[in-house]
């Protein structure tokens, strides 16, 4: 047993995360978030009578802002090309597919650095198309795929990104994975709280096979899945897959916003001195690390056991850190925290979206509960 | 222990709830919350009426103009006007509530006339220079420079978190006068005319989106010296002693409003299916707990200060409030946060208020003294612990 | 509207804050646990190979210790007549029937101050039967009263101090008081981890009329009951009574942990100074505060109401404040705390066994809960 | 990342667990809890049998006497011992896990030679006495004299929260030499012989109503000079070094006996009819999330330590442990907690191993550093912020 992370390990978290400093840095995230924004912006004042209104939105495409604007990081645009070609869509595909033949805890590694980055898109699902090779174009990156996961009958499911995607990924636990096309399923726009996340609800029972779905994942439509070796994955196994994934990116985003509080704490002042130098303050710091120390041991873990309960308690903590941890920066940016400006917002914002995806609390917590009945293994 | 009012307070009840049952259908539509002329106009409209109808002021001292109540009474006309979904005071708050007070206690006869009458009656807005970018907990650190020139100061700074800015006539400003003196000394209050050259208005855009507030940037704005209430280098003592002109009162409308929106989500969670949810329920069974906690805390504070004020003193210090506030902050965010777990993922849709007011709702821990520095007074002034170092 | 105390109402705190500090002081208070503790001491070492053991305690006897030992503050003992006397016990029986004819808000200050004080006994009980004329004796101190309050068909309710009680109220709602012998319902005794309130456990369904009550409130056996009035008060009104006065002692415990925890971090040095400067330590303490005086506006505003909703409410937030101002005042306290010798752990005792008597609170949540879906009053 | 054992290890793992399966159903019945003599006599019983099998002093280096196992290998021992129902260490806490190294670390040959065997052999109790009624928090302020006098140190003082004092054979004592000196100067660490004149052991009860702690009260003791180990007001850094050998494994075994307790629960919980309660499941099944993650933040804090050791380190800073202990210590509190809620009414019961434990985990975060402490500790050696005041 050693848990650290493998020499090819780090250089790969290095590399992904020297990647996305280069091509997806500060000043992208805020074009994105500005693109996004002007779009939504201009919805959020149509019927106002201010003067630089922007008239003739459509409402039902304002969440798509994210899309047009901040060319960049579209899904499915250039630098979704560029990750694509170092592997981020298809590392756990085999190397004789074209993939890079890594596991789990390789593709949490990098996509804790895609949370770190707040890189937008509909990552999970992407990857699990591109590794399992359910839909073609994915793996390079110029397919965004996104999925309806998890939701059960009468369930209010999220897809984001729909307008985006090419393909929808229909993931239940004990049925095949399905691939619908991203306009077969009955969806309604949201006006997304995440500026980089547009998102549309859709409302269970979902599309069946009579509702012309894209592709059906088991092979009885056109077009070969996973190198033709037939029978699709599990819609659960690639649900909990997903569920890490999401995991890995809340890590991600709790170890930014505490080196973003802890940086902050150490230059502001006020009374004369560094704010990080009143207990206070200092607490609050040291309870971000606490959680972001946590969740990390069993996001890592999970990643290397691929064991159901484990990736579900690994969701719940990388949940709880990163809202809290964004919570907890907030407090400790004070008003500077409060605009528009500073990226805890971001960071919230997308944490509490991934809350709600890849696995919600609270049908994790019953699993685990009642995980506790069943006669303990070694 | 008496909560029943009496017959003097219970008239002014009636005759209020009257009133407003008359006046609320004849007001015009409310305006779009970005429109901020308009808003202006309807916040100065529904001023104006209060004015006629002789509430305006209402707790201001009848010396300046104002009609003197009791605690008390503030209380039932902020109860009954949430109540009744009167509108807020909005555009006028900082003349009525912070700027007016602070005039009528510390200004001169000629200011007084000046100032006070167009606040009372809905003519004249005002707005709050205080927090800068680097003073925020520690505003005795303040930066914005005034340097006397003949008859006017010059002033140059930058202030923030200013709201109604865009539309306001006065900002009630605190500037560094001695940058020699020790930091609360060397301060002054002025009143900049929002007109003056050199006067700059930024929106400043918050995390919920919205741009209720505004960056003031001054560049070398002339100040006339007669627009200086109280002493030169004064200004920390004229400025705290109105801050601390609080009656009980602060957030007593809040509270009741958040008592009706607690039960719209309890409505909401049962029209969703969300009701079926023991833990969910007894999250919602818990904050209605909170609340009619909140709002006895209310009317406690208030009769305090009633008492006080009977006996010659100004209202409830500052730290009974920080108590309050400590409370009521966190009792609103669980409110909201409670509301993301009724709605599920339909908490991340922002065409649901409940998604933009939980934002919002992240403001009451840091706005106004943060948590941190709220527990800091409580600490030190209500317990008497030994000053942190 | 005033909602201050009045006059008397201060007198009346300040009363009997002054008798309990002459009869019921610390050294009164140690006298009771060592004694009640000498008992279970000799019952916790029975077993053991100690050579000081004390042998042939009975085990079912060991909760009993609390009444004989401490002799003054024995129930129905020297200081429960005192407290008799001084009205104690019949604060709201009309004046025509020996009563003080107070009512629940100055029963309220006293019972703040019964468990400031941590005085011992089954005080709420013999209240409620002195004050309603149900126990004769009961108004006197002479006749302590317990009872077995609101609980279910399948429930494990709580008896306090059923050795010492002369009677036993049972309460239910919807249906009128009852007294009960005390030899009467099936009870177990517990080892009660507060060591003034020795409990038993009684399992329902409750002993019925079949089972030789002491007496039936509704004045079908022996004995003429409320001064003659007839009908017995509805037990759910007494429930709610009894959940106010435990309240009212909550918060008289959780203002007295505040009181200690401020005094001990003015008076403890570390690091060369008062641990009260510490900003942890402060904020700890304000946090107390803040939970205290919460819980005392809406306790004292439920004793002016005495409606449900707002009594149910006002026992919520005084048993939080109550147990976690105690866990705090622990926390203040560090290794000291920690010590038996110290009164925080019988304030958090008492606090956790207060907080499951009277209302407890899942319950108290769920109707609360229910009331914001009635349309509200003004 | 690699959770697999090695080859080596699952050796290890399994001769282990095969000597436990044969020598435990051996062992005699535990002793009664308040029975010292008696438990001194089993944990060092137990002892000599490890001692005997070739697992006494595991992670304690060859040179000292110890096996020299890797800190995963000791990770194993722990993990197997607590699963298997094995005695814990018990009395021979602090001579194995703190004085022991401490001479080992810092103790001349001879020293080494004296006080090592009889501790690997369980043949000798020790006890510490560090902590005093005014030195909690701040170890440092201790004030314990030690005055030499020929070729002997004269210690008065009094020691507190020792554990196993009346059945110690030696205490390591932190005494202040020199009252002049700076506080974390003018420190020395002495061998105390319990049987020496002078010393007065009393029990102290903790609120949970157990003596597993004594106060020791020092009344001129005659210290040996030659029982001094390190110079003469170094005792500071004699015992840190000591309290930061620490490999990860601190509560480990604990953390295994949580994930078992949890599920004790659970069943409780079932049995009882209060696994129909949604609340109470979910909150049970974040406690399985936690004890998962806490088992997992053990596995990387040990395989840190393994690291640093291969490389010449000591093992991990007491700063990462900080950490795990935050979390842990919260975690324990809130599974008892939660299973105060399991029982209800009978979690007033002291009849109830559940209600004593609450009781015990109530120091969890005070003992050993409090909660307040360890948060300090994490902001400024890990995180770096700039030093409180």
């Amino acid at each position: 047993m050693d848990f650290r992370l493998t020499r090819d390990q780090e250089a790969l978290r290095r590399g992904m995360r020297d990647l996305l400093a280069a091509r997806f840095g500060r000043e992208e995230l805020r074009a994105a978030v500005d693109g996004a924004d002007g779009a939504e912006g201009a919805d959020r004042v149509a019927g106002a009578a201010g003067a630089d209104r922007a008239a003739g939105t459509d409402r039902s495409n304002a969440g798509e802002g994210a899309d047009r604007a901040g060319e960049r990081s579209v899904p499915g645009g250039r630098l979704w090309r560029e990750l694509g070609a170092a592997g981020l869509f298809a590392l756990r595909a085999p190397e004789r597919s074209g993939g890079v033949g890594s596991g789990l805890p390789e593709a949490v590694l990098v996509f804790e650095e895609a949370g770190r980055a707040l890189l937008p898109g509909p990552l999970v699902a992407t990857e699990l198309a591109g590794s399992t090779g359910l839909v073609p174009g994915a793996a390079e990156g110029t397919v965004p795929v996104t999925a309806l996961a998890g939701a059960r009958a009468g369930d209010c499911a999220l897809v984001e990104h729909l307008a985006s995607a090419g393909a929808v990924l229909l993931l239940e636990e004990g049925r095949p994975a399905r691939v619908l096309d991203p306009a077969a399923p009955a969806a309604v726009p949201m006006r997304s709280a995440d500026p980089l996340t547009p998102l549309h609800r859709v409302r269970a029972p979902l599309p069946g096979p009579d509702r012309a779905p894209y592709r059906s994942a088991d092979g009885s439509a056109d077009g070969a899945v996973d190198g033709g070796e037939g029978a699709a994955p599990d819609g659960g196994v690639l649900l909990l897959e997903g569920a890490l994934l999401a995991a890995a990116q809340q890590l991600g985003s709790a170890r930014r916003t505490l080196e973003l509080a802890v940086g902050y704490a150490r230059e502001r002042e006020q009374f004369g001195r560094p704010i990080g130098s009143f207990q206070a303050v200092q607490h609050l710091c040291a309870g971000m690390l606490v959680r972001s120390e946590t969740a990390r041991s069993v996001v890592y873990a999970a990643a290397v056991t691929a064991d159901e309960a484990e990736i579900r308690a690994a969701k719940l903590l990388a949940d709880t850190a990163a809202v809290d941890n964004a919570r907890d920066c907030l407090q400790v940016y004070g008003g500077t925290g409060f605009t528009w400006e500073a990226d805890v917002h971001l960071h919230l914002k997308r944490a509490w979206l991934r809350a709600e995806q890849w696995c919600a609390a609270a049908g994790s917590e019953e699993r685990l509960a009642s995980a506790l009945l069943r006669p303990a293994g070694r | 222990m008496e909560l029943a009012y009496t017959r003097d307070d219970e008239e002014f009840r009636t005759r209020l709830r009257s009133w407003l049952a008359a006046v609320l259908p004849t007001l015009p539509p409310r305006p779009d919350p970005l429109d901020w002329p308009a808003r202006r106009a309807y916040d100065m409209g529904w001023q104006r009426r209060l004015y006629d109808a002789g509430y305006a002021g209402l707790h201001w001292p009848q010396a300046a103009g104002g009609r003197g109540a009791t605690p008390v009474q503030h209380l039932i006309f902020l109860e009954e006007t949430e109540a009744a979904g009167a509108p807020y005071v909005g555009a006028g708050f900082v003349g009525l509530l912070h700027a007016g007070p602070t005039i009528a206690a510390e200004g001169g006869p000629a200011q007084r006339a000046r100032w006070l009458p167009p606040i009372l009656r809905g003519e004249e807005v005002w707005c709050q220079g205080f927090s800068e970018p680097e003073a925020g907990s520690d505003l005795a650190s303040l930066r914005t420079r005034a340097v006397r020139s003949g008859d006017s100061y010059v002033v140059t700074g930058t202030k923030i978190w200013t709201s109604h800015a865009e539309v306001a006539d006065w900002c009630e400003l605190l500037v560094r006068t001695d940058p020699e003196a020790p930091r609360h000394r060397g301060l002054t209050w002025l009143a900049l005319p929002m007109d003056a050259p050199g006067v700059t208005v930024r929106p400043l855009r918050t995390l919920a989106g919205s741009q209720e507030f505004a960056e003031v940037f001054l560049d070398e704005v002339r100040v006339p010296v007669g627009n200086r209430v109280g002493a030169e280098n004064d200004g920390w003592r004229v400025t705290m002693v109105t801050l601390s002109f609080e009656r009980g009162t602060a957030f007593a409308g809040e509270v009741v409003a958040c008592r009706r929106t607690l039960r719209q989500l309890a409505r909401r969670a049962q029209r969703d299916g969300r009701w079926e949810d023991p833990a969910l329920r007894r999250r919602l069974g818990r904050l209605n707990a909170e609340f009619t906690a909140l709002w006895r805390l209310v009317q406690w504070n208030v009769s305090e200060a009633a008492h006080a004020l009977r006996h010659g003193g100004s209202g409830v210090p500052g730290a009974g409030g920080s108590v309050f506030k400590l409370r009521y902050s966190h009792a609103r965010q669980e409110l909201y946060e409670t509301a993301a777990a009724v709605l599920g993922p339909g908490s991340l849709d922002l065409a649901e208020e409940w998604t933009r007011e939980r934002l919002s709702s992240l403001s009451y821990t840091i706005a106004a003294g943060t948590s941190q520095i709220q527990h800091n007074i409580v600490a030190e002034r209500v317990l008497g612990l030994p000053r942190g170092r």
